[in-house]
């Protein structure tokens, strides 16, 4: 029978944090689910939002404020589902740099990453009454590239990292973890929804793509508990994908572990997480973080997870 | 192919009489950085087909400026001039003159053979006419045997010779000469300047050709272009009464050191030291 | 949609038949020869601006793939006060001028040195080559790691860049004398020094500046994407990478006006040094050459 | 000329042992202040000089690392590493190399051509010159994920849009390189071809071109080093689809130093190969063409 | 500073008598691709102090080689060569030479002026001392008025005096001269002819001249070194009978004609074509 193509491109490059869909390649549900998927994994400087208006994609994976300032730039993102429930993106501080508490940030240098993953951060900073022009009663912020070296070397006091793969470096570091501080986002009130599903609102009126999005996500669900029954094995198969030979079985077996943790019972968007997010970025708007402006309309859909039922 | 429509314009050949070349008032300044230069003024030469012309006048004086304004490598600023009734560009796209520099301007890349073959693989000849005439005039400048040298190769003198072999590779029917035996010593030039008269004699070939050598030109010439500088100009022009055969030995006769005497004058006045 | 392409179409012949009148207009009036010599690329850059413009809404491109150049100028003239001209001070007039003048001074006294030891010609050479190979952007996070975020590391990255394409064009220069010209030197038993200075230098120039052209723009590139491995938030290519991240493509087409003028300009200048000091070469003398 | 080859063969090594030596210096100073927070949170004072520089030339995340930490990486990504699979070295050379060459080819040709346009032609001249320049001026990796977007978009992936980066890079040199060149001719060498007629194309292959010979090389040595920067640019967007560029980008992205200059030890030993090549090639035909041995 | 010492050292003159170039069996070979050329083989010669000394030859002999070879610029493959009674190569660091290339080999990048001052820059002199030398050289070789202008705005046989005036704008005992005269008319030459002799006389130099001018080598030479080529050898070393003080006139006299006679035995019997 015919099977139904699909061009899946990832925020970042193939690792632990996309691996319940590349288990579900691998293992062939997407097969099964009468997909012929192609993954394209993604890197520093590719923008996903960028790829599918460009109509490299036919769905992408990526952080939520992303889309949603892609939808308002005339990129009519819409989330069709939410595999990441709970945030992973958090702030580290070492021990030099005597951060115990948000209160000691005013005159500290800050780890941020740009490229879109930025509006969680100016948010908190919005949040806590912080310049980020640095100065005595501000931040300075650093434009931190791919590594927890800014970290490790102090040439910062804080820096972003994800659970599931940064914060292990600094740990594997010989860092012990007690000597660190740790910040969640979400803990801090400006968790935003991480890892989502996303295609375009136009292609939505086509019934055949909507049910074949619904075996989409299906079938990545089923992924995603293969992945957490079987991390070594997630590894594995996460390893195989990696074309850079870079990877350790062992950072990715716990970076397995970590994501499928994240990942929630249903794919569906909780729209209370939604809408915090939403309000979080319209509190913060500014002309460094200017994310979205207005309240979106239309930015998610519960169709497909509605026809997975 | 070229090569073909050249040689059958060679063979329309101009009746003797006709001009070759015909200048009236021309002149040329070059505009430099500290104000303008004279190299010629208000110049009027005619010169015949089949004439052998020698041009002479103290160094600067503008000889290697008029040739390149027949050659159409130089623009007049002021009068006209025609050759073989047309402009000098006319000319050059027939391919009407070879030229011999003053300086060698050999290719360094190419050894001799195929630097002397240049115009000739621009022209369109066949392999086998290059090679014939390659052979034939190293042989005629003397040069056999240094076919496969490159230039740097060379003394002084075998350069400006192998330079005369290129402009005689080919049929032009204006030869465009300037110093070409100025780093030759008598002998060669005895031999050079017998080949050149006899050449000229076999192919009626119009010859402008200048000289420093008041011996040269005189022996040389139907006609002598006295010229001098600044600005450079033409001060005298001597047709000459020898007849058109000539032995090396005209060169003591009384008529040839008449007008080799004549020259001498009309070179010395342009001179502007005197002792 | 036809409408746009058909228009952009003749716009570009019309431009094109333009200059290739314009370019044969012989004129004595020094002014009037300095206008054509303005307008001819001034024209083709304003139909090339017309074309692209046309393209994209011909073609309707999504903004966010390519902004037609009526948006960007929008933006230009609303950004350069805050932040290009920022940008402009911390990529352009810190790491490129700096790293340049570093790069190209050192590699030129490598060169020297390289040219007056036959040892070190032998040994630094390859190694020199082998150095400099090193691709920019495995350096970049290096330099960052060594000279911290701000510019400093960035201007090490120009360094780098510019180091290899000045030491080959040195050292090539430094043996473009001629024989004769040489002769006469050792006629007079010049010193080293005093030939390098007299006589070598002078032929040197033409590859010299050969290298400081090509420099010059390598320089801005360099500069531009080592702001990628991480910066203050500040700079060209921070905003440049920061702005593709938030979809704000006609901001990366603004800051990529502000480099390619720039470093047209900085290029410019260098040929006008050029003409200036190898006033004498063929290349520049040779008007007749065609 | 193999005696020049044996003849450098001492100072190279002189060389390249300073080279060496100094490295280690280096390493030692980076690497202690890191060495020393290890020993602090460890509560280790007075630790012989020796334990010092062992740890110290071990380090896991090196600032520097020391140069047998790069050799050992190199030497089991090479050579221990199967070439058919991601983890070794040579599988990602090969991926960049085949990148590079492709974009150099494409570079060097583009390059030459428009030289001869802008020799030829004086609109041209006029008005592609400074447009060719400022096109050098924008940021390749600032585009080079659009390019690399818009191309995907059109169906093309892998070797062509690394290609294209890479043609990009290197031509520049070489048309900057060739008018030069092509306007290198004297005076007098063009007048001698006025007075043949010739024809523009004769002008060219006769004179201007062999002319331009030692330029030419001299611009594919520096164009050939931007191919390779290129086609490396290109492999970062896509970081996943190996190449040495993926392989740096991987090495930062998860700290591991040494893989970073295994790496880069790799790119630079590429691109000396390519422009040793050149060079034997510039030999070869300056000798064909009768240069003074 | 080394001004002053070079001409500490010039103060120091040689006696007259002394040997300035002693050249014994002196042999130069050069390796090209299709062969050895031999360009100088078994050459035996003996250069006094304050000897004007010819050297004439067909073209291709070795007169450019010997010159160089005493220059220091070319190394001998056999034989031996002391100048000053040291090797060519002390006597170039010396300064003890000045030398006038076949070709001008002026610096595109200097005006005339510069050019001239090249070797007085380099040697120390000081600013007056250049602008003194330089005037007085330029007027020498009648090239006042030309001070600004760049090489390739000169004429070829301008070209040619500017490098003459280079090589004497300093003070070296022995000058070395390579057809210096070869692209100038007749009356400049014999100008250039008088000044030369008129230097020479005053300053004691040794000089060594190249040319291709018979009566020009008898006029000027106390020995005219006749040569011949493949190899190149000296076939005959003709000491003048002339006195030293040679007013123009003395071409005409039966003695300065009976040696001219015998230079051009000398030189048409080196040749390969005789009629
Ligand atoms: N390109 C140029 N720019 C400026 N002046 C020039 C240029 N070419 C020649 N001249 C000047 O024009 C005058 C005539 O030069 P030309 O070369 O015609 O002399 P000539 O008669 O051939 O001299 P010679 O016998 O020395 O070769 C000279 O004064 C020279 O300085
Ligand atoms: N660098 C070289 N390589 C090979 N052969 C050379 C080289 N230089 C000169 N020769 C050869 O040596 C011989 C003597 O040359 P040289 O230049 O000394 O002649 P010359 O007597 O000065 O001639 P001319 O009067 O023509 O200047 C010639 O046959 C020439 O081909
Ligand atoms: C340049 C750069 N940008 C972002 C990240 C952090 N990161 C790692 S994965 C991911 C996507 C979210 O799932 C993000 C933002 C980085 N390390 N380097
Ligand atoms: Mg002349
Ligand atoms: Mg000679």
């Amino acid at each position: 029978q015919d099977m139904y193509p699909l061009t899946f491109q990832l925020k970042w490059v193939n690792q632990g944090q996309f691996a319940g869909y590349l288990v579900a390649q691998d293992l062939g549900y997407y097969e099964e689910a009468g997909l012929d998927v192609t993954i394209n994994p993604g890197g520093p400087d590719i923008a996903p939002e960028q790829v599918i208006a460009g109509g490299g994609a036919d769905v992408i994976t990526t952080w939520m404020a992303a889309a949603l300032a892609a939808r308002e730039r005339g990129v009519p993102l819409v989330n069709i589902a939410q595999p990441f429930a709970t945030t992973a993106l958090e702030m580290v501080c070492s021990e030099e740099s005597g951060v115990e508490t948000t209160a000691d940030f005013p005159g500290k240098t800050l780890g941020v990453w740009f490229f879109g993953n930025e509006y969680p951060f100016y948010a908190w900073m919005a949040q806590l009454g912080l310049s980020t022009d640095g100065g005595d009663d501000g931040v300075e912020v650093l434009r931190q590239a791919f590594s927890a070296d800014p970290l490790l070397q102090n040439q910062a006091d804080c820096i972003s990292v994800m659970r599931y793969n940064e914060y292990k470096q600094v740990l594997d570091a010989g860092i012990p973890e007690d000597s660190l501080t740790l910040f969640n986002f979400a803990d801090e009130g400006v968790g935003m929804l991480e890892d989502g599903l996303y295609v375009m609102e136009d292609r939505l009126e086509d019934p055949e793509f909507v049910d074949a999005m619904a075996r989409f996500v299906a079938a990545s669900m089923e992924g995603w508990a293969y992945a957490e029954a079987n991390p070594e094995e997630a590894a594995e198969i996460v390893l195989a994908n990696d074309m850079s030979g870079a990877l350790t079985l062992e950072s990715q077996v716990y970076q397995v572990n970590e994501a499928a943790a994240l990942v929630g019972d249903s794919p569906a968007l909780d729209v209370e997480a939604y809408e915090q997010t939403v309000a979080t970025l319209l509190s913060a708007v500014s002309p460094d973080n200017p994310a979205i402006t207005a309240e979106p309309e239309g930015a998610y859909t519960t169709v497909v997870t509605d026809a997975i039922e | 192919m070229i090569n073909e429509r050249r040689r059958a314009k060679g063979c329309k050949r101009l009746t003797t009489g006709t001009k070759v070349v015909e200048a009236k008032g021309l002149g040329l300044t070059f505009e430099t950085a500290d104000g303008p230069v004279h190299a010629l003024s208000d110049v009027d030469l005619s010169i015949s087909k089949g004439e052998f012309v020698s041009f002479i006048g103290p160094s600067g004086c503008g000889k290697t400026t008029f040739l390149r304004v027949i050659a159409d490598l130089e623009q007049p600023t002021s009068g006209t001039i025609t050759v073989n009734g047309h402009s000098p560009e006319h000319a050059r796209r027939d391919r009407a003159y070879g030229y011999v520099f003053q300086a060698a301007a050999l290719y360094p890349w190419r050894t001799i053979e195929r630097n002397v073959g240049l115009p000739l693989e621009i022209m369109g000849y066949s392999k086998a006419q290059q090679t014939e005439r390659i052979a034939r005039t190293l042989e005629m400048v003397n040069l056999s045997g240094f076919e496969k040298k490159y230039p740097w190769q060379l003394s002084g003198g075998m350069q400006q010779r192998a330079s005369i072999a290129r402009a005689l590779a080919f049929d032009a029917d204006l030869l465009l000469m300037d110093e070409p035996f100025g780093a030759l010593d008598e002998i060669v030039r005895d031999h050079l300047n017998e080949q050149l008269l006899d050449l000229w004699a076999k192919t009626e070939k119009t010859i402008c050709f200048v000289t420093h050598s008041i011996p040269e030109a005189v022996y040389l010439s139907t006609k002598i272009v006295v010229m001098s500088p600044r600005p450079g100009r033409v001060t005298d022009v001597i047709e000459s009464t020898l007849p058109r055969e000539r032995p090396l030995d005209i060169r003591e006769t009384p008529e040839f050191l008449a007008i080799a005497a004549r020259v001498r004058e009309g070179l010395r006045a342009g001179h502007s030291y005197e002792e | 949609m036809n409408g746009w392409i058909l228009t952009a179409v003749l716009v570009w012949l019309g431009a094109w038949g333009i200059n290739e009148f314009l370019v044969r207009v012989r004129t004595r009036d020094r002014g009037a020869a300095m206008a054509i010599n303005l307008l001819v690329p001034v024209l083709f850059g304003v139909t090339l601006l017309f074309i692209w413009e046309a393209l994209v809404r011909g073609f309707s491109v999504p903004g966010v793939l390519l902004p037609p150049p009526s948006v960007i100028w929008a933006r230009l003239v609303a950004s350069i006060p805050n932040p290009i001209w920022a940008d402009f001070q911390q990529t352009f007039l810190k790491s490129v001028l700096v790293g340049y003048a570093i790069g190209c001074g050192s590699a030129f006294i490598v060169a020297v040195a390289i040219d007056r030891s036959p040892f070190l010609k032998c040994g630094l050479l390859p190694v020199g080559n082998f150095v400099s190979a090193l691709p920019l952007v495995g350096i970049a996070p290096i330099m960052v790691m060594w000279f911290g975020f701000d510019w400093q590391s960035k201007a090490a990255v120009v360094v780098v860049m510019t180091f290899f394409p000045m030491l080959v064009n040195t050292v090539a220069g430094l043996n473009a004398t001629g024989a004769i010209e040489k002769d006469l030197m050792r006629t007079y038993a010049a010193s080293y020094w005093q030939t390098l200075a007299k006589l070598r230098l002078p032929m040197a120039w033409p590859f010299i500046f050969n290298a400081l052209k090509i420099n010059s723009t390598l320089a801005l590139i360099g500069a531009i994407v080592a702001e990628f491995f991480g910066t203050p938030v500040v700079g060209m290519g921070f905003r440049i990478s920061a702005a593709i991240g938030r979809l704000q493509v006609d901001m990366v087409w603004a800051e990529i006006a502000v480099a390619a003028l720039a470093g047209s300009l900085f290029y410019g200048v260098i040929a006008l040094i050029e003409r200036a000091i190898t006033f004498w070469h063929p290349s520049v003398r040779g008007e007749r050459g065609r | 000329m193999r005696s020049r080859a044996r003849d450098s063969i001492l100072p190279v090594t002189v060389v390249v042992l300073a080279i060496i030596a100094l490295w280690y210096v280096f390493t030692v100073i980076l690497n202690t202040p890191w060495q020393q927070s290890v020993y602090a949170r460890a509560d280790q004072v007075d630790v012989p000089v020796s334990q010092f520089l062992a740890d110290v030339f071990a380090q896991q995340r090196p600032v520097l690392p020391a140069p047998h930490q790069v050799a050992v990486e190199f030497w089991n990504s090479v050579v221990n590493a199967d070439p058919g699979t991601p983890r070794s070295l040579l599988f990602h050379a090969w991926i960049t190399l085949s990148a590079t060459g492709l974009g150099f080819i494409f570079g060097t040709l583009l390059g030459i051509g428009l030289a001869v346009l802008i020799v030829h032609n004086r609109a041209m001249d006029r008005s592609l010159m400074p447009w060719i320049i400022a096109s050098q001026t924008i940021p390749i990796l600032a585009i080079a994920p659009m390019v690399v977007v818009v191309l995907a978009s059109i169906g093309l992936t892998g070797l062509v849009p690394k290609a294209l980066i890479s043609t990009y890079l290197s031509f520049f040199p070489v048309v900057v390189g060739m008018v030069k060149g092509f306007r290198s001719p004297e005076a007098i060498h063009l007048d001698l071809m006025r007075t043949y007629n010739a024809s523009g194309a004769q002008v060219f292959w006769k004179l201007r071109w062999p002319a331009a010979i030692p330029f030419l090389f001299t611009s594919m040595k520096v164009g050939v080093a931007a191919s390779l920067v290129g086609a490396i640019v290109g492999e970062l967007p896509t970081g996943a689809a190996g190449g040495l560029g993926s392989r740096l980008l991987a090495g930062s992205y998860y700290g591991q130093t040494t893989q970073i200059w295994a790496a880069l030890l790799m790119a630079a030993a590429l691109s000396a190969a390519l422009i040793f090549a050149i060079g034997g090639l510039q030999k070869i035909t300056q000798k064909a063409m009768g240069a003074a041995a």
